[in-house]
């Protein structure tokens, strides 16, 4: 069993889908020869034929919207936006199409692609490459948002996104993309979608986060634990629809919520989290659900996206206010 | 069209030509125009095999004559508070009867909001165009039509998916083409453009109608782009592109069909625009003589498609008046039964709002589906 | 002083704007001769000339951009989206450009633009008519994202917009265009940004609105009222950036809050005000926070969607539970 | 171009041409290509005016130099941990610098990312480029140049900004052009395609130039458009495309101050394809020998635009190898001393992601500006 990072177990995961179903295609700007700009598809082109895995013309609306027709005649497209700052001129084909196609032909057209992009700050790169906005997406009904952490998370939920039956937006975060390895068996098995990953167990505050942040948030739980706190880590993993029953149920546990995520606060995914707990898990809270995201600023250039990004100082912090708070 | 081109054609690059000379052409186009019959339903070219079949001809007569009566049979009824906003396809039967003719069924329609005439001849029940317009979206599940696309609003964000659509048709190596019909006003957006572009360099098996009824809402054609002819969008592709009498439905059937049959066989995408005009307001929502002259509408009168080939078929002696009559009155009572069975549709089912919104309802959306069942008393937080 | 509905007091904003600062200019598709689609713009081609006055071609995304180039150039374009279903195409503009033009160039450049749409359900209206997307561009930092919801608002937050040295996405509730006549004077007098306006006062429960729903909002205060409940409404009007402090505020008066949104649920804008509450406001609830809102589905077509718009019926039970938790 | 067309020029309808006959042309089209100075430095068509002039040729040399040098230190600085990811201009500064030249300082330039020779000839510094790959805000705050648009990463979205910085001037009567500047990838975007469209509609004061390096990263000019030409894509909006070449600055020079000349005086947009090559990798951060044959890069050096040049000066007699060791000497100390400035620059606030935000800090974001100041212990809850 191979120790693949993050990237490589997308890449996995791509040749595995590509190697058992022939519907499988793969395409996308700089995904051919050159294996994409984190060569996530380097390969698949040379072993699959440049009809199955293509460059695409510099054109995002089109490459969302040739999705859609690939799927709605049954291939399971899976298209690649080269950054997630420019996944914006595909969000008309997303929301008006893809996440409504089932809809509005009531089952006869339905839309099994997947849209991935890497996303997220912290590797120095120039503007417009280093994009949260995965709110926008988690708005939109009909849709999934799907954001693996891990490199045995980023195979299996992506098996999983590319034979799922309706539209994926697979969100890759970029800065964790070599960051650790794993031992991942390519057994194709995909992991669940719809439901969070608890990745560690804990009594006194609960901390949800995805995507990059589950490392910083569990750097921030380790250090708890060394001041006696005990605290649990849940990866949300499926932001769109979102398992709240799991948070709650961890929440009636501990009584606090931490929400760490990196994107601008206002109206990010953590609000509709913390909205969730006010509605339903208020008698179980014992103090203020803390945020630690991005400010509600533009995403600086590299400079300063340390000072942007959460750090698990603020997320220590933000968690000891809760314990204060009881 | 033009000269050939070591950028355009392979992935290697060689060095632009650099010899001596005046500034040089390196490359021309033309557009074409076809018309078979004038709109006094004279023969301005020979036509073409098919039309020399009465069968043939009549069989699209009849197709114009019920997409009409169809047409005013809505009007009336969106009058009547029966239907919700509806777009009329009155004095463009033809281009879209034309491209429904010429069409395989195995082929995919994707059509913008029109096309009834296509539609109609590709199994789409006038049923389902009017649940559609009736706003219930079980008229976008087409019984007889499996594949083809419904109606799209959002103006040109079709012509992507008819990019997928060719792909897909190409990949598994089907003899099938994809046919995306749109608008003058639509050949403005991004949309268009990137598919029509991405056709020409994977030379996919796709037929672009450009059905240009001179406005789009109340833009006039002018005003959409100072090109010359929408045919020429093509060049900017490096496909063919040509005009046709969108009034003509001889013409559009015959290029269309020569199109498909290129696409069909691997000869690449084209571009045909079919010129035509929009006899009606945009919707029944629209009032047109807000600013378009009424006399512009009075003079194109002459140029309507169904009078066209009627007049064709009565000089030819094969058409008489009480066979009109008898037509008439067979596409009224098709179009009748339609409605009939458009009024009686049992409701639909609030909760179906969350019924095909993934194959299976996420279970977090399970306690919203149940709360909209058991609405108005308990609300739906 | 003329009775306006609120498409009159927009159409009467637009017109004094182009009046008195030559820089104004305001086009989009069918706006011209045809005076817009619901005649926000009627009159004004003839008032002041097609340089000012311009129909567009059928290209949503030049819309928005050119209105960035204008907006550099020192003019205050206002572009109208015939429908917010159609506005999506304008995302990656708004987002990556009039949202960040002041602060990537440090000032240099700024983007005083605004783009108006008419939005939300309620009118019988074709597929894609009907749409409330507005937390998408809530979440974007830069940005200011305005509702009016009356025609004396409509008027005063219009000029506001359209004079603000900063991009505004105004979004026109479609539903009650024609609802309601108020005396508008057409004195030039902009109303606030950045604040919410207290429709009524109240003491028991704090409801929390934008839009065409203030109207049903306002409808339920009044049914709670006759049964001795006093609800006090709130207009959220600016709905980026929030004012959360004025919400905030109510509810530690009244210890209630019922959200009223059209738009879907999940990452709504409700979810933020929510989420403020559970962060800076959890002290002072004595009820779970309820959000009356969409579904997360897609707006369904016209035969469906009463049943998918909140009602004042659902609104009187949400805060009746608040009260019951007590 | 093409016959007076009804349809295009006013916003009356007149109906499609009716007469019999064969299938008739209606309009046709031609794209030329024009080099002054051949890649031997030779004459290969009678010099423009300007080019008469010595002085005029070695600014033109000069700056193309200054580019250069420039270039190579960024890369250096790269390389060292001293610089962002870095875009190189290599083999195409005659392209930017021909643009530079040609414009006024009124006008305005929306560049993509590798126009830095035209950049730095309308007034951009050097240290000033260096900030903005240097992950600063600042380096877009241009001291000297206060209305040209800052680089554009977003592939062809500042191609609608330059139609609504045109449209301004047009509007205020003021005799300035809007330049936008973009790659040939850059023209498979339908963003790029609504502004030529919409350029050519209201005939605004704005000039295209696709700089046609061969590849867009990895994708080659040939696997994105099957057009023969890139600057054919003008056709699609009835306006004049023409193609130059892009390593001889003279050509562009001379032919970007044609366009702007029609431009300025009311004569309408221009698109013009400037064919060159990306010498470089696509940035540091790409590495082009995974896509791109060596002998391909190799066989493009004989179209050097900087030899070029100065091989006609030095058969001319009017350039000495004393005076091009003198010039490029000259380069390098400008460049030093502007690496200098930019790493000499003071560090930035982080509060200052707030406060251009908007033109007055909301009230709502002070407590978020407040917590990044008091940042580290206290969290940005
Ligand atoms: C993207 C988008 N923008 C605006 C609209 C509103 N709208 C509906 S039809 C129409 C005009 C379309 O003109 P054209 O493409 O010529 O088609 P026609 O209606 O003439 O058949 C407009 C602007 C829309 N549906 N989609
Ligand atoms: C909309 C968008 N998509 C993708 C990218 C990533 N990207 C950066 S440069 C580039 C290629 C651009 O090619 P071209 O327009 O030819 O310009 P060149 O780099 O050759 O100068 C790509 C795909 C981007 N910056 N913007
Ligand atoms: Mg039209
Ligand atoms: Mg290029």
């Amino acid at each position: 069993m191979a120790e693949l990072t993050l990237v490589e177990a997308v890449n996995l995961a791509l040749a595995r889908a590509l190697e058992i179903d022939p519907d499988v295609v793969v395409f996308g700007e700089d995904i051919g020869i050159n294996g994409g700009v984190f060569r996530a598809t380097l390969g698949l082109q040379a072993r699959y034929g440049k009809e199955r895995v293509m460059d695409t013309p510099l054109s995002e609306t089109l490459i969302a919207g040739m999705a859609i027709g690939m799927a709605a005649q049954g291939l399971k497209p899976v298209a690649e936006i080269q950054f997630m700052g420019f996944i914006y001129p595909t969000l008309d084909q997303i929301l008006s199409h893809a996440a409504r196609l089932r809809n509005r032909t009531r089952g006869r057209l339905h839309c099994p692609m997947v849209l991935r992009a890497p996303y997220g700050g912290g590797i120095h790169a120039p503007e417009h490459h280093s994009e949260s906005t995965e709110a926008l997406f988690a708005h939109i009904p009909g849709l999934r948002v799907v954001i693996p952490s891990s490199p045995l998370r980023a195979y299996g939920l992506l098996l999983a996104a590319i034979f799922d039956p309706d539209p994926v937006i697979f969100l890759e975060p970029k800065r964790i993309y070599r960051m650790v390895k794993e031992a991942v068996a390519d057994d194709g098995q995909a992991l669940p979608l719809d439901v969070c990953f608890r990745l560690r167990d804990g009594s006194d505050v609960t901390l949800v986060t995805w995507g990059a942040m589950t490392h910083e948030t569990l750097q921030a739980a380790d250090r708890l634990a060394q001041e006696g706190i005990s605290a649990e880590v849940i990866d949300v993993a499926t932001i769109k629809p979102i398992d709240s029953a799991t948070i709650l149920e961890s929440v009636a546990k501990t009584g606090r919520c931490v929400i760490v995520h990196e994107a601008a606060r206002a109206c990010g995914v953590g609000a509709e989290i913390a909205a969730q707990l006010a509605e339903h898990g208020l008698m179980s809270l014992y103090a203020p659900v803390q945020r630690v995201t991005g400010y509600d600023t533009i995403m600086p250039l590299f400079r300063l996206e340390q000072h942007y990004l959460p750090t698990s100082a603020r997320i220590v912090t933000a968690a000891k206010r809760t314990l204060e708070a009881a | 069209m033009a000269r050939a081109d070591s950028f355009a054609d392979g992935n290697s690059i060689t060095p632009p030509p650099r010899q001596f000379g005046q500034a040089r052409r390196v490359a021309h186009f033309e557009i074409k125009y076809l018309q078979y019959l004038n709109h006094l339903g004279e023969v301005a070219e020979e036509l073409p095999e098919f039309a020399q079949e009465r069968g043939q001809l009549l069989a699209l007569y009849r197709a114009m004559v019920l997409t009409r009566t169809f047409d005013k049979k809505a009007i009336a009824l969106q009058r009547t508070g029966k239907l919700g906003t509806y777009a009329s396809s009155l004095g463009q039967e033809a281009a879209a009867v034309g491209v429904g003719a010429a069409m395989a069924k195995q082929d995919v329609l994707l059509p913008a909001y029109r096309e009834y005439g296509a539609q109609f001849l590709r199994g789409v029940s006038m049923t389902e165009i009017l649940l559609y317009w009736g706003g219930d979206e079980r008229g976008m599940n087409y019984g007889a039509q499996a594949e083809d696309f419904p109606i799209c609003v959002p103006i040109a964000t079709h012509a992507p998916h008819a990019v997928g659509v060719a792909y897909a048709m190409k990949l598994r190596g089907q003899a099938r083409v994809a046919v995306c019909a749109l608008g003058d006003g639509a050949t403005s957006k991004g949309d268009f453009y990137e598919a029509v572009n991405i056709a020409g360099a994977w030379q996919l098996p796709l037929v672009f109608i450009v059905n240009n009824n001179q406005w789009a809402i109340s833009v006039s054609r002018a005003a959409q782009t100072r090109a010359e002819t929408l045919a020429q969008k093509a060049i900017a592709a490096g496909i063919p592109g040509e005009q046709v009498d969108g009034n003509d439905v001889i013409a559009v059937r015959e290029r269309v069909a020569q199109a498909l049959d290129t696409a069909r066989h691997g000869g690449g995408p084209r571009l045909i625009e079919a010129l035509t005009y929009r006899m009606g307001d945009h919707t029944t929502a629209d009032d047109a003589s807000r600013y378009r002259p009424g006399d512009e509408v009075e003079q194109q009168r002459q140029y309507d498609p169904i009078a066209r080939l009627h007049k064709y078929l009565a000089r030819c002696g094969e058409w008489s008046q009480q066979q009109d009559d008898a037509l008439y009155a067979e596409c009224e009572a098709k179009v009748d039964a339609a409605v009939k069975d458009y009024l009686a549709t049992p409701a639909v089912a609030p909760e179906s709002m969350f019924d095909y919104l993934y194959e299976k309802l996420p279970v977090a959306l399970r306690t919203q589906r149940e709360s909209l069942s058991s609405q108005g008393e308990s609300g739906n937080g």
